[in-house]
């Protein structure tokens, strides 16, 4: 295969976590490729297992949590067979990390300073004034005031949209390959939010880097990604460019997650179509497709047996047995043609 | 990139492709089967091994105490005279002579006192004084802890100041001036309470002074309570499930006692749990001081404290009291601490 | 028409707070505002995060008591009164599924509460008779009455929550972000109860939300806050195609739309900074610190709010010239 | 913070000033007197005592007259150590029990903090199993007890360790050790909560994010936030500890405070047991106060009000 | 085993014990004991405790004092002359007596000692000790407001003329306890804090104080100013002072202690075995005092049989076992009657028998008078309470007394353990049953036991009241007639065992150990241990 082409190459990843309970298959089989420089967005509803399947790369899943299958190409490392050690050298150096609550994420009874060159120190040979000089320039970068005067303040003295960007200028102080922003701004207002974004998508094209951004909000993956991956109960379900996930959506879930959405340019007063049901509970996943139960054009199969995914185009396969139907179909009719 | 594939398209069925009736859907949908609050800690606190072992002791402890001393054949207060200071499993001259006599003398296991009393029966005794004292402690420890921690917590302001400085005050006045002083007034009302109600002859056997200690207890060690308390219940005004209960206009005694109560229940418990052995350590001081139970009546701390005397010659004397008393506070302790587990809704999240 | 069900006339609510050892400030988290809501209306109220949209609900609930201003419902002025009896009009819904519910109660019991507090039940049997009626109107069954809350998803928790509101049969219900914790494939179902309840029972809702898109689908008017302050007030058609005021402009512009195309030619409006503290707002016009149009006038007087159109009422010094 | 500090200590004053109109009707209360001893004085001369040191006067102003002293620094005359005043008494014995609290609370801190990391780091392992048997046994074991084998193994049966005083190194080992064992277990147990909390925490997630490492996300980035419920146990604990134990003092025969506070109740020394709770009450409001200044110092979000 | 390990203990101890208290070179003559607590006050006026007065016997000296044989021979006094109606004594002062800051002891020193002894100013609460000499008593109950009237005078530096109110049989033997020795007025006069710095505790005996470290030990350096310093044998004494009893064992058995006072009661057996452990008579009365005011106590039947009913030999034997006698009287053994060869005891026989044998037969007689005074089998006796102050030995007596009444005559005692100032006052004042009590001789004479029993006495704990008993101590304290003396007592204390006002249990003994390589440690009947002649082998 062409690994070397992709920046990161997960095959069939598999995490599960042993809980008293049982075991709970938080990612179940995910596979995708992120090339570099390329923003890759994942959707998918609360508990889907976006930010495991992203912690993994990371090696920040912890116990009771376990990979139990599948492998992940990162840049040239083999993460799923890594020491701790060395992940300790590839984090935060080549691939870092944004939160959702930059609230809580930053430490707070250390100084920004102290946190921002904490990085530098760990993972560069720069001299005490280096370093400063370096947070100074992050700072700068991220767009901080005053960033002498802020370094030395705690988190407790900045506001949420601000110590966002310093978490950001934290995961940039060394130039990473890949940053994953873990729902960046859904603790911000909607202001702030805009701010951020735009300043990500700013540092993205200045810095070069590839962006995961994980979020349950289509409108903020519409805004930036080039790519986009759905995910549902621990699987991915279909994965597009933007445009193919918005304007030619193949699974029924996608499908219905962009109707139940109310847009704010709609003239008239629709009614929303929402999705019937709740999510699935990970411990006893279905044998079949996980949305099967809440899917509208639920089949009898769907209830026994996962989809294999379809190919769409060169950049879009989804897996659902509509899809699959519509191809038997499709066949069936050129063979009766035939 | 993937291969393009399709491994089933010809072993499919058309009918796989009918419509799922919504029956087959829901059948899918398993709703967990119905758990409580209290039976999902329930099942926490019985997975937890060191908390069941600790309960069985507790348990047995509390059959040793409470059960065991009346199929017993000593007494307490027996006083067997020739008998003194056996050691375990020793038997006295008479005693002896009796069993040569072909008489069955019931063994000392653990030998007996200076006043040739049998140690089992006092060990047995002595746990029991002990739990009734950690048990009824705690419980007017947590009744009034929780009445005052939850109006202070609740009303704020000046009133929780002002409630707030008023423990700081009890917190620092010697408890022996208090307990010396309840030693004294309380023993005339208390005998006449004794006297004009027979049926609280158990209290008396204890004797005033362990009643006053109860009442110590009560009227100096709820600060703790009160203040664990207070915080819950300044946490949980805040939430929001208060605010509605405001909005469907409950009253402020209504709010605290259907809702904030309840809330603050496993905090409660668990608090009371580990109130015991404070209770039973700080009788065991007072009986090393003293203060304690009223002979012939013992509590593991007085059996203790008497023992240390004699420990060279009569180590056994104070060992086993001691290992008693350590096993019942480790007991209530570890299950203290189980129960804190079970109610805890963090281990709960990551189950 | 205007059969106001309820006029709000300059609400104030100050919230005193330590600044310090010795001094006291106020946390100004409304100031003066004033609106109505028409019988069988939805208001939307929409604003950043701490800018009083929660706590003109609850002041209008009297949960908090006003410092100052007026509320009017259905002509009687309730500032003062009594309030016992509008607890049985007027209801909430909050916005966390999971602290708003006593988790240590079923949900028969959530749902009863109110009918205990009222006396609305004259026996056992009615009250659970009512309770399971109220549980089938927001989509629950009679076996879900003995449950706990948290073998509830977020979405059934709502409706609970929604249950217990209507227990009381109200008129008029603040709904304070009641799907923003609840997720996007959630949201749908929920929105929708909220509408066929109010046609159902005629309910007049004030719908709090910072989603702009749900506040405009759900809402006939919407009131913009800012800082504790209302800045624009219209109907929600014209509030998303003539914005008014800079504020309004820079919200709808900030809101991502799951739209790729639209996002792409979509001008941004980013605003600078951060919001600022109510402890201590600034002069003149609140938003002035952020006002990509801000002039130093703006800084001394405190704009009005003025009818710029028949129904669209802002309060800016400047929108003449913007 | 001036301004603060001016406050704390007025609530502080407050306190003392109800905990010694408690304690001076307590100690009224409970009958018998100073000057009662088993064969009976002439009233004549108990008389002349209670004209000596001012017994004879109503209770408020034996009230006010002590007060009055102990604004001036006098704690007054003991009744029962003839020629000896409470502030000679307090400040003889204070030193010797600071010294041995101070140190035993310095070990139980630096070994129970140790303990309840290392606890906490291998949780449910065999480490933290050991060490959680550990600490529940020190909080399950009667100090008098554990003095009491201590003395009997140690000092009796194998001589290794001086029975009595305060004279050599080694003589501090089995008093410390008694009363080290209780806080140290206490202290174990909740740092190990304290850390189990903090490795929680996202801040956590996002030094590992980082890369760092184990021993540097333990000691500093969980320890500092882990540590405060650490402190605010310290806080009376110390003022517990450096007034010493009764029960120490009395099995090792060290001349330290912990019994005058006992004895002098027993005595009735009056000003001995007004200026002995005082003293204590006193130590625990500064201490509480300067472990509400350490929370700043450790957590800079703490607004001190 | 036990004495192994003793003995053993020994060696070590006088290693450890010259370490520790000895700056002189020789090791064998520093000697480290416990005799008691830490004292209230080690000024002779102030003391009121046994082992104060050791402390104070160490570093002072009277006109009297106790030889190497313990015997009383004279000791700053040269020559004591007693007038003939023995109411005048005339005293010359040793010329070689001084202080140990070098100065001379002067009979001045004696009379502004005595003065301040009985000064109520001084509130002293052993000026009771100077009822024989004229007007003391007056003086110190505040009749007499003229101090100088007491009867002692200094003719010049040495020579004093003490005048007494009556004869008084015992006066030498008081002159040699603490409350008689000089003082000096320069130190002593408006210094409260004299005893508190060893620059200031200056005595003229045979050792000056060099530490007081408080609730720790004393310290005492042999005196170079003491006038028979070459008598003295042992160097440096450093008396522990400590109060827990089996820290001051433990301290004993590690050898850290040549000399311990006292020992957990338990551990008797073991200690009895060894050679370390004495046993001496002490003149004291272990008793019961029943509320003779009270009833049924105010009944002398109920006093008696409960007073019967108790087995003294079980009580020493098993509980107690220092070697204790069962007492049958109040004056205990050890006194000497007006025939100085016979005890007083003796002389005046038992009052109910305290043989083993006789037990039972005392039982029957309690149940009979029992049910005499309207009690048979106990039946309807109120329920009653046993006070004690709390503390091991009375405790275990408390246990086996309760369970000696309801053994054998069927009536229920609650015990009350008491803090120790709660039980002094409602003993004193009467508000108990029936309380545990005792009685130490303050010098060798009955009169010191029985001036007890007089009506009002503050001493009188069972609050009995008997006329002609006050009468017969009357006329005992104003004779100076030995035969009439101690007629009136024995016929005194015949009234008061009578009608069993008290029940005494035991005379005392006292116990100590004393490493087995020291010898000649004076020891008396009033529980004073002198160290100054002790020799270490
Ligand atoms: N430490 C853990 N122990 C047990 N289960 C866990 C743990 N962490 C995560 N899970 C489970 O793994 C599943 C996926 O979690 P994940 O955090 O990836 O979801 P998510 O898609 O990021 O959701 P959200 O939008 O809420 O962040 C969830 O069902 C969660 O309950
Ligand atoms: N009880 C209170 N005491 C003091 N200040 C308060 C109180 N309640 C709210 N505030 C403050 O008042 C301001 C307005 O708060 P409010 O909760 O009404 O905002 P909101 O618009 O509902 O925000 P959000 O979107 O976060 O819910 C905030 O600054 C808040 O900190
Ligand atoms: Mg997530
Ligand atoms: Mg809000």
């Amino acid at each position: 295969m062409m690994k070397q082409e992709h920046l990161l190459d997960i095959n069939d990843l598999k995490v599960s976590f042993f809980t008293p309970a049982g075991e709970v298959k938080a990612v179940n089989g995910v596979t995708y490729t992120m090339d570099y420089g390329e923003v890759l967005g994942i959707v998918g509803e609360s508990g889907s297992g976006k930010s495991v399947s992203a912690y993994t790369l990371t090696g920040l899943v912890d116990r009771p949590g376990r990979i139990v299958g599948g492998s992940v190409n990162f840049n040239g490392h083999q993460i799923e067979k890594l020491p701790e050690k060395e992940f300790r050298k590839i984090r935060g150096k080549e691939v870092s990390l944004i939160f959702q609550d930059p609230m809580t994420s930053l430490n707070p009874v250390f100084t920004i300073g102290n946190q921002l060159e904490e990085m530098l120190r760990l993972h560069t040979s720069k001299n005490r004034a280096q370093r400063r000089q370096r947070a100074i320039e992050l700072l700068n970068l991220v767009g901080v005031n005053e960033p002498e005067k802020r370094l030395k303040q705690y988190p407790h003295e900045f506001s949420g949209g601000m110590r966002q960007r310093v978490m950001i200028a934290m995961a940039l102080a060394c130039e990473p390959k890949l940053l994953i922003a873990d729902e960046p701004t859904t603790a911000l207002d909607v202001t702030i939010q805009a701010q951020i974004m735009e300043l990500m998508v700013d540092l993205k094209k200045k810095i070069g880097m590839s962006v995961m951004l994980i979020t349950h909000d289509l409108g903020v993956v519409s805004d930036v990604c080039d790519r986009i991956a759905v995910m549902y109960a621990g699987k991915i379900v279909e994965i597009g460019t933007t445009d193919e996930i918005f304007y030619e959506p193949k699974h029924c879930y996608t499908n219905g997650l962009l109707r139940s959405i109310p847009k704010i340019n709609e003239t008239t007063h629709e009614r929303l179509i929402p999705i019937e049901g709740t999510p699935v509970d990970l411990l006893n996943p279905p044998a079949g497709c996980p949305f099967a139960p809440r899917c509208e054009s639920c089949m009898k199969i769907c209830l026994r047996q996962m989809p294999e995914f379809i190919q769409h185009s060169e950049t879009h396969k989804s897996a659902c047995w509509l899809n699959q139907k519509a191809l038997l179909e499709k066949q069936e009719g050129a063979n009766g043609d035939e | 990139m993937e291969a393009f594939k399709n491994p089933f398209s010809l072993h499919l069925n058309a009918e796989d492709f009918l419509p799922a009736a919504d029956e087959e859907k829901q059948q899918l949908i398993i709703m967990r089967e119905s758990t409580t609050f209290w039976k999902d800690a329930w099942r926490r606190l019985t997975h937890n091994k060191v908390a069941m072992a600790a309960f069985v002791v507790i348990i047995i402890a509390i059959l040793f105490a409470f059960v065991a001393p009346s199929f017993y054949p000593y007494a307490y207060d027996q006083q067997i005279r020739g008998s003194e200071f056996l050691h375990p499993m020793q038997y006295s001259a008479k005693e002896l002579k009796a069993i040569s006599a072909g008489q069955s003398v019931f063994p000392h296991f653990l030998g007996t006192d200076m006043h040739g009393r049998d140690m089992v029966i006092r060990l047995m005794m002595g746990t029991k004084i002990s739990l009734l004292v950690g048990i009824i402690a705690s419980m007017l420890v947590l009744l009034i802890g929780t009445v005052y921690g939850a109006i202070s917590g609740f009303f704020g302001g000046v009133v929780d100041l002002v409630m707030m400085r008023i423990v700081d005050v009890i917190y620092s006045i010697p408890d022996m001036l208090t307990i010396i002083l309840l030693q004294v007034t309380l023993k005339a009302p208390l005998t006449n309470l004794f006297d004009a109600h027979p049926s609280l002859g158990w209290l008396q056997a204890m004797g005033v002074p362990m009643v006053s200690i109860f009442l110590t207890f009560s009227l100096l060690y709820w600060t703790n309570m009160a203040r664990i308390i207070r915080g819950q219940i300044m946490a949980l005004k805040e939430q929001e499930f208060v605010t509605a209960a405001h909005a469907l206009g409950a009253s402020n005694s209504r709010i605290i006692i259907k809702h904030l109560i309840p809330n603050c229940i496993s905090v409660l418990i668990v608090t009371a749990t580990l109130e015991i052995p404070r209770a039973i350590f700080t009788e065991a001081f007072l009986s090393f001081l003293g203060l304690g139970v009223m002979n012939p009546m013992a509590s593991l701390g007085s059996l203790a404290s008497d023992a240390i005397g004699g420990m060279e010659s009569y180590t056994y004397l104070l060992v086993a009291p001691a290992v008693a008393i350590s096993l019942v506070i480790l007991s209530f302790n570890l299950f203290g601490d189980g129960l804190r587990d079970a109610f805890d809704p963090k281990l709960k999240e990551n189950k | 028409m205007s059969d106001k069900l309820l006029e709000i006339q300059n609400l104030k609510q100050y919230f005193p707070v330590k600044t310090g050892t010795f001094s006291k400030g106020y946390v100004q988290a409304v100031d003066d505002v004033s609106f109505f809501i028409n019988r069988g209306e939805t208001l939307g109220l929409v604003g950043e995060s701490g800018c009083g949209k929660t706590t003109t609900g609850r002041t209008i609930l009297r949960l908090y008591e006003p410092t100052d201003g007026k509320i009017i419902y259905d002509g009687v002025d309730v500032t003062h009164v009594d309030f016992k009896p509008y607890r049985r009009k007027m209801q909430i819904v909050f916005q966390d599924p999971y602290a708003s519910l006593d988790a240590r109660m079923t949900v028969g019991d959530i749902v009863g509460e109110a009918i205990d507090i009222h006396n609305l039940a004259s026996s056992k049997a009615e009250r659970k008779e009512k309770i399971l009626a109220l549980l089938n109107r927001v989509g629950l069954n009679s076996e879900h009455a003995n449950r706990y809350p948290h073998e509830f998803s977020g979405g059934q928790r709502q409706r609970i929550g929604i249950a217990r509101a209507l227990a009381v049969n109200p008129e008029f219900i603040v709904c304070d972000e009641p799907i923003s914790a609840l997720d996007v494939s959630i949201q749908a179902q929920v929105i929708n109860m909220f509408e066929d309840l109010q046609q159902e029972l005629g309910l007049t809702y004030l719908f709090i939300a910072h989603d702009l898109a749900v506040v405009k689908h759900i809402s006939n008017r919407i009131g913009v806050m800012y800082l504790g302050k209302l800045v624009e007030l219209t109907d929600s058609k014209t509030l998303y195609s003539n914005p008014l005021h800079p504020y309004t402009k820079s919200l709808l512009s900030a809101i991502p739309v799951p739209d790729p195309k639209s996002s792409r030619e979509k001008q941004r409006i980013v605003l600078e900074g951060d919001i600022p503290s109510p402890l201590h707002p600034p002069t003149g016009c609140r938003f002035r610190t952020r006002c990509p149009y801000a002039v130093p006038e703006c800084a001394e007087a405190v704009p009005e709010m003025k009818e710029y159109e028949p129904g669209h009422f802002a309060a800016c010094h400047r929108i003449q010239e913007i | 913070m001036g301004a603060y500090a001016i406050k704390r200590i007025g609530y502080a004053l407050l306190t003392i000033f109800f905990i010694s109109i408690i304690t001076f009707t307590l100690m009224n209360l409970i009958p018998g007197g100073p000057f009662l001893s088993e064969k009976n004085i002439p009233p004549e001369t108990v008389k002349a005592l209670n004209v000596k040191y001012g017994l004879d006067k109503p209770l408020p102003q034996q009230y006010l007259n002590y007060m009055g002293k102990l604004i001036t620094g006098d704690l007054g005359d003991s009744l029962k150590q003839k020629g000896r005043s409470a502030d000679d008494i307090i400040f003889t014995a204070f030193p010797i029990s600071a010294k041995l609290g101070g140190i035993s609370i310095l070990v139980a801190v630096i070994l129970g903090v140790f303990m309840g990391s290392v606890s906490a780091l291998n949780r449910g392992r065999f480490w933290d199993r050991l060490l959680m048997v550990v600490s529940t046994l020190g909080i399950a074991v009667p100090s008098f007890v554990m003095a009491a084998f201590l003395m009997l193994v140690f000092g009796v049966k194998l001589r290794w360790l001086p029975t009595m005083g305060l004279h050599s190194v080694t003589a501090f080992i089995m008093p410390c050790a008694t009363l080290a064992f209780y806080p140290m277990s206490y202290i174990t147990r909740l740092m190990r909560s304290g850390m189990l909390d903090a490795l929680d925490q996202d801040y956590i997630r996002t030094a590992k994010s980082k890369g760092v490492g184990k021993s540097l996300l333990l000691f500093k980035h969980a320890l500092r936030n882990a540590v405060l419920p650490v402190i605010t146990y310290l806080g009376p604990m110390i003022a517990y500890t450096v007034t010493g134990s009764f029960v120490v003092e009395t099995v090792f025969n060290i001349p330290g405070l912990g019994r005058e506070f006992i004895q002098c109740i027993t005595a009735r020394d009056y000003p001995l047991v007004m200026s002995t709770t005082i003293f204590l009450a006193v130590l625990i409001v500064l201490m509480n106060l300067v472990v509400d200044l350490s929370y700043k110092l450790i957590d800079p979000r703490i607004t001190l009000q | 085993g036990c004495g192994g390990g003793a003995s053993a203990s020994s060696g070590a101890a006088s290693q450890t014990a010259s370490g520790t208290a000895s700056t002189s070179t020789s090791k064998s003559k520093s000697l480290t004991v416990h005799v008691g607590t830490e004292p209230d006050s080690i000024d002779p006026d102030l003391n009121t405790a046994v082992d104060g007065g050791i402390y104070i016997q160490h570093c002072f000296e009277g006109l009297t004092k106790l030889d190497k044989d313990g015997k009383i021979v004279n000791g700053q006094a040269k020559d004591i002359k007693v007038s003939d109606d023995g109411l005048t004594y005339n005293v010359t002062l040793r010329d070689d007596i001084k202080w140990q800051d070098g100065k001379t002891v002067t009979a001045q020193d004696f009379v502004y000692a005595w003065q301040r002894c009985v000064d109520p100013k001084t509130a002293s609460e052993y000026s009771y000790m100077f009822d024989p000499v004229k007007n003391g008593t007056d003086i110190y109950t505040g009749k007499n407001k003229d101090v100088t009237s007491l009867g002692i005078k200094a003719t010049d530096d040495t020579h004093l003329v003490i005048t007494l109110n009556a004869p008084c049989a015992y006066f030498e033997q008081l002159l040699s306890r603490p409350m008689f020795y000089p003082l000096r007025k320069d130190i002593v006069d408006g210094n409260d804090k004299w005893t508190q710095d060893p620059k200031t505790y200056i005595g003229n005996g045979a050792y000056k104080m060099t530490a007081w470290n408080h609730k720790e030990s004393i310290v005492d350096e042999k005196s170079d100013t003491y006038y028979n310093k070459d008598a003295v044998t042992i160097d440096n004494i450093k008396f522990m002072l400590m109060d827990d009893d089996s820290a001051i064992q433990a301290a004993y058995q590690s050898g850290a202690l040549q000399f311990a006072d006292t020992y957990p009661v338990s551990e008797q057996t073991k200690w009895a075995q060894t050679k370390d452990y004495h046993a001496m008579a002490q003149l004291g009365t272990y008793y019961v005092a029943f509320n003779c005011q009270k009833a049924p106590f105010n009944n002398q039947k109920v006093r008696e049989a409960l007073s019967l009913a108790i087995d003294r030999n079980y009580i020493i034997n098993t509980i107690t076992k220092q070697g204790q006698t069962p007492a049958d009287a109040f004056v205990s053994l050890g006194i000497g009657d007006a025939d100085t060869s016979k005890d007083f005891r003796t002389v005046g026989g038992g009052f109910y028998s305290v043989k083993d044998d006789d037990y039972d037969s005392n039982v029957a007689k309690a149940k009979q008078l029992l049910s005499e005074a309207g009690y048979p089998d106990g039946k309807g006796f109120p329920s009653f309470e046993y006070s004690f102050n709390t503390n091991s030995t009375h405790k275990a007596v408390a246990e086996a007394l309760q369970n000696m009444w309801k053994e054998e005559l069927g009536i229920n005692c609650t015990l009350a353990a008491q803090e120790w100032a709660v039980f002094i006052d409602s003993r004193q004042k009467g508000n108990y049953d029936i309380a545990r009590d005792g009685w130490l001789a303050d010098y060798i004479d009955p009169i010191s036991y029985l001036d007890t029993f007089i009506s009002g006495s503050g001493n009188n704990d069972p609050h009995w009241s008997n006329k002609d008993y006050d009468a017969l101590i009357a006329k005992a304290k104003s004779t100076g007639d030995q035969t009439v003396r101690m007629q009136a007592m024995h016929d005194a204390e015949k009234l008061l065992m009578q009608d069993s006002a008290v029940a005494p249990i035991y005379f005392y003994t006292d116990v100590y150990l004393q490493n087995t390589n020291i010898s000649g440690i004076v020891t008396t009947s009033l529980g004073d241990k002198l160290f100054t002649y002790a020799t270490v082998s």
